[in-house]
């Protein structure tokens, strides 16, 4: 079993906590990630002794804000590794960059009678701006099928990507499914249609090493506080060129270069696309959540969720009731587990979880056509970080257990 | 604690009528109906009532997906407001999603509700309280002929 | 003189630093403010107990989170007064807020022919969304002028607006001038003429009591962080009606009713217009800070700043060299203090009373228009908030002198 | 500390430039020409060279507003330029970014700037380096006929 990546009793108070009397085990990382205190205090540091704006400022705090801030962005450049630190834009969260690409970019290439390719498995995230995009410009909007295991249809996608698709947009790893697309296969198809790839990499930066240079994606966006990061942070990573010939997002300040009362130029790459104040303390904490993860290594934390994966899933699908979604095979299954307990409803599963202390998530993971796809309602999921131990993982299938007996017991079970 | 905590939620009388809901069928004719969902996991109901001339809920019907809350929540509701007016169903509605919110409210407007009044205890599981004053919302948006809308609103 | 307002030594401890061995004496608080550490702790304790994703969660943290979260939008409702919670979205600031009205409402309603009205004093935030929304519409973008004194023109403001205009944008309190517009007359105005007004509230929310509903605006936006809120979150007013009435914003998690392949439908305000994650935390140390500020009483704080301006104003314009812009009348004026130094360029002002420990801005303060209308290419700016004092007036003043004797020793000014 | 570290930064000479710019006029005639500004305070440098067939730099003028620091580092960077080849003008622009920013040069490299190394301490001011960069900045721009643009990239 997997070593113990990090000292949860001191970097994760919030874990150290009882919830309804029993021991708190957070299995809702896909939905949020808990803050290492270094995160924290890198918060609390930069409040309480450099907080300026940044940019504009010639005094002691301003130049030492806008420091910090920059040196965030050079580490998150490093930790995707973009080519340049040009490359990468602080958003508000991945749904923010989705969408900056999908009013800019979209807005600018797509016209009537192209075709937008994303895939069946999307979070509403990464489809609506796309859906919203094809409704406005008279584009279609086609999506990419799974195979009977949950993965992409790798032989769906080559068909429905054409030479009139203009953009594929696809998630680097699924928030429902469990499974990991693709995306180098991915990209080559859409380049060699013309097409552009978007990777939403919401899922996957958190938990396993990206090189979007490797992968050879031409814009990739996330979250941080998916991956130990404040809320209201997250990258959207885009190629030079590509940025360079964009439009600007917003309007306002920092991202101008010369103001006259009927027009306006740009600032350069990345300010172009950061209008206003942005999240400072929050790209600040992001840096130092990259801090973290790399002084505990991207590999190490994907292999550690593999062995809990390894050993938590075989037990879940023998658990007589229990379906497990996507890939049956633990190797092909990342930490994100959508589950269904007998005909309960997951909400009410959830519920009789959260009274054994186990947070898990229940609903339709706003995934709604993957559920229509599915046949389902709704799914609980269970999903893994790199604090998550065979304890927990135990927990959850004694939870489980008396949870199937509590409603057994009743009665009568919910349709 | 454990699961002990839940079987204040999951009463006898709640399991019995998410498992056999009243009302739970289409109309045939119907005056006044809504299509609600609840934003927090996506269950959705349809219900439709047939009021009489003189505003009395002739017949009421939901169909839809649901937790057990939601579901056994309906079935509740609809038995309570059979036969009532128009009136009588907008104020048993809103004792409900008043007892809902930990409002006091009379023992006699409680006992209105029948069967229903025994979610009062949800309020001990905030994340549920959405589930059960969904089918109580949307007849009271029902009644008013609001137009359908896509989720309940802050409850 | 004032009494003390709020207990800096504890409150504030950035402010008990040394900067280049002087005692700091921060005066860039229309940039940004400093945050009392009941805000930091508000974000302490959110990360470590109760973090967790909001609305969709079943388990005891994610109802904990959403509580809090919608608890701090129900604090700033009350703190600017609005009618319903509903009318309250959280943004990223001011910025996001103002592109998120031209975008929705601005992009929905102003055609070819119509005019917007702004005035010249606009913060870039708030003129180059209406500029870039004129160009793509063919409509007109006017200005409305201001007074000898630096005032806006409320004659030429009842010039500019006629029944051809579809919007009129003013910011609340400039952040160069050290005025306050009449907005309550400017809504009139513009209602009269069956225009909407969108307010900007940046620099007025964190230093006046700020009444939406008296004041009648039909949008009114801020930015946390200058109220001593957390970076990358703000506040968008809207009326309710009107906010209906609008397409979304952005599109993604949490903002959707169903969604379908081909189309989707919304949730109902105020998230219908917030896509994604949002600040979370950010949201609820916003909170903390109205808290903050309604203890020590909105009344309070602007009486505070009248008095460090009555004393510090008049003994700015009688130094010999200082020019002071906006009125002179320190009655009519607000702690926003832009000032040039005899013929010195600003930066090289601002570097020299850093160098005294006095932190204040240079530049043309995100307005180039206004900076073009006054003939400048820059100004020096200092900024007050509630724990300056009047030894920070002092400092300044002292610093100032010392700035002008420091460039006058040496043989030569700058052009 | 007071205003005594000023003196690092405000020294005679660049005191000097900044009264008394050279080259700061207009060129009849140029071949290479960009409008550069310094995004932090909005300070604007038109630049304007002449070079020779055989690309040296055979006049050179600077007009526009701006601190002290970015109106001397202007005036001093002409002066260093001015006879020189378009290769040699690249190499020392070089120089002065890189000193700027606090990377070892050669003693040679740092002599051939004449005055204009007398900005090295400027690193002891961060928020003042793209003053003193932006001419070199706008140098290195005009002589590889790069597009005017709106602002100086990060030094
Ligand atoms: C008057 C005014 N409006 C708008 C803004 C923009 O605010 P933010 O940068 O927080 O979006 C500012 C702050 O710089 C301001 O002073
Ligand atoms: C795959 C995927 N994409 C996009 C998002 C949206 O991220 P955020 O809500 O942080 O903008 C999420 C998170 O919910 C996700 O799981």
């Amino acid at each position: 079993m997997a070593q113990k990546l990090s000292d949860t009793q001191t970097d994760f108070p919030i874990l150290n906590q009882e919830v309804n009397d029993e021991r708190l085990v957070y299995l809702d990382n896909a939905a949020t990630a808990q803050k290492p205190n270094q995160v924290v205090e890198a918060l609390v540091h930069f409040y309480q002794h450099d907080n300026a704006n940044v940019h504009r400022g010639v005094h002691t705090l301003a130049e030492r804000a806008t420091a910090a801030y920059e040196d965030a962005r050079h580490k998150l450049q490093h930790f995707i590794h973009a080519e340049k630190p040009t490359e990468v834009i602080f958003t508000k969260g991945a749904t923010d960059g989705l969408n900056l690409v999908a009013s800019t970019y979209g807005e600018a290439n797509v016209k009537a009678g192209d075709e937008i390719v994303i895939s069946i498995m999307e979070h509403h995230s990464n489809l609506i701006p796309w859906q919203q995009l094809a409704i406005k410009k008279h584009a279609t909007l086609k999506y990419i099928g799974l195979t009977a295991d949950g993965e992409l249809d790798m032989a769906d996608a080559a068909a429905k990507i054409t030479d009139k698709t203009k953009i594929v947009a696809v998630a680097h790893a699924s928030n429902v499914m469990g499974t990991v697309t693709p995306v180098k296969a991915l990209v080559k198809l859409a380049h060699d249609h013309g097409a552009i790839f978007v990777g939403d990499g919401a899922q996957a930066v958190p938990h396993m090493p990206v090189d979007v240079t490797d992968l050879d994606v031409d814009f990739y966006a996330f979250s941080g506080h998916k991956m130990m990061g404040p809320t209201g942070i997250g990258v959207l990573y885009g190629k030079e060129d590509l940025l360079q010939a964009m439009p600007p997002y917003q309007y306002g300040g920092e991202m101008i270069g010369f103001v006259h009362r009927d027009n306006s130029t740009w600032a350069e790459l990345p300010w172009k696309f950061e209008a206003g104040t942005q999240n400072i303390a929050g790209a600040i904490g992001l840096g130092a959540a990259v801090d973290y993860l790399n002084n505990i290594g991207m590999d190490r934390i994907q292999a550690h969720e593999q062995d809990l994966v390894n050993y938590l899933l075989p037990k879940m699908e023998a658990m007589p009731g229990v379906t497990v979604y996507g890939p049956q095979d633990p190797a092909k299954h990342t930490g994100v587990i959508a589950f269904n307990l007998d005909n309960l409803h997951p909400h009410d599963v959830a519920t009789a979880l959260d009274m054994e202390g186990v947070a898990v998530r229940a609903g339709h993971h706003c995934a709604q056509p993957l559920m229509e796809y599915l046949g389902l309602v709704a799914t609980a999921r269970a999903s893994l970080y790199l604090y998550n131990t065979q304890a927990d993982a135990d927990k959850l299938l004694t939870a489980l257990q008396e949870t199937k007996e509590f409603f057994n017991h009743g009665t009568v079970k919910a349709k | 604690m454990g699961l002990s905590k839940l079987n204040s939620l999951y009463r006898e009388v709640i399991l019995d009528h998410a498992d056999h809901p009243h009302h739970k069928h289409a109309l045939a004719e119907s005056t006044n109906t809504i299509t609600l969902k609840n934003p927090t996991c996506g269950d959705v109901i349809n219900l439709e009532i047939k009021l009489t001339p003189d505003d009395k809920i002739a017949d009421i019907g939901f169909t839809g997906d649901g937790c057990t809350i939601s579901q056994s929540s309906a079935s509740m509701m609809s038995d309570a407001v059979m036969g009532k007016s128009k009136e009588e169903a907008l104020k048993m509605a809103k004792t409900f999603s008043d007892m809902a919110i930990g409002k006091e409210h009379p023992q006699a407007d409680l006992d209105e509700l029948q069967d229903a009044a025994i979610l009062s205890n949800i309020m001990q599981f905030p994340a549920r309280i959405k589930c059960a004053t969904l089918s109580w919302w949307a007849l009271q948006r029902a009644l008013l002929e609001e137009t359908d809308d896509t989720s309940e609103e802050e409850s």
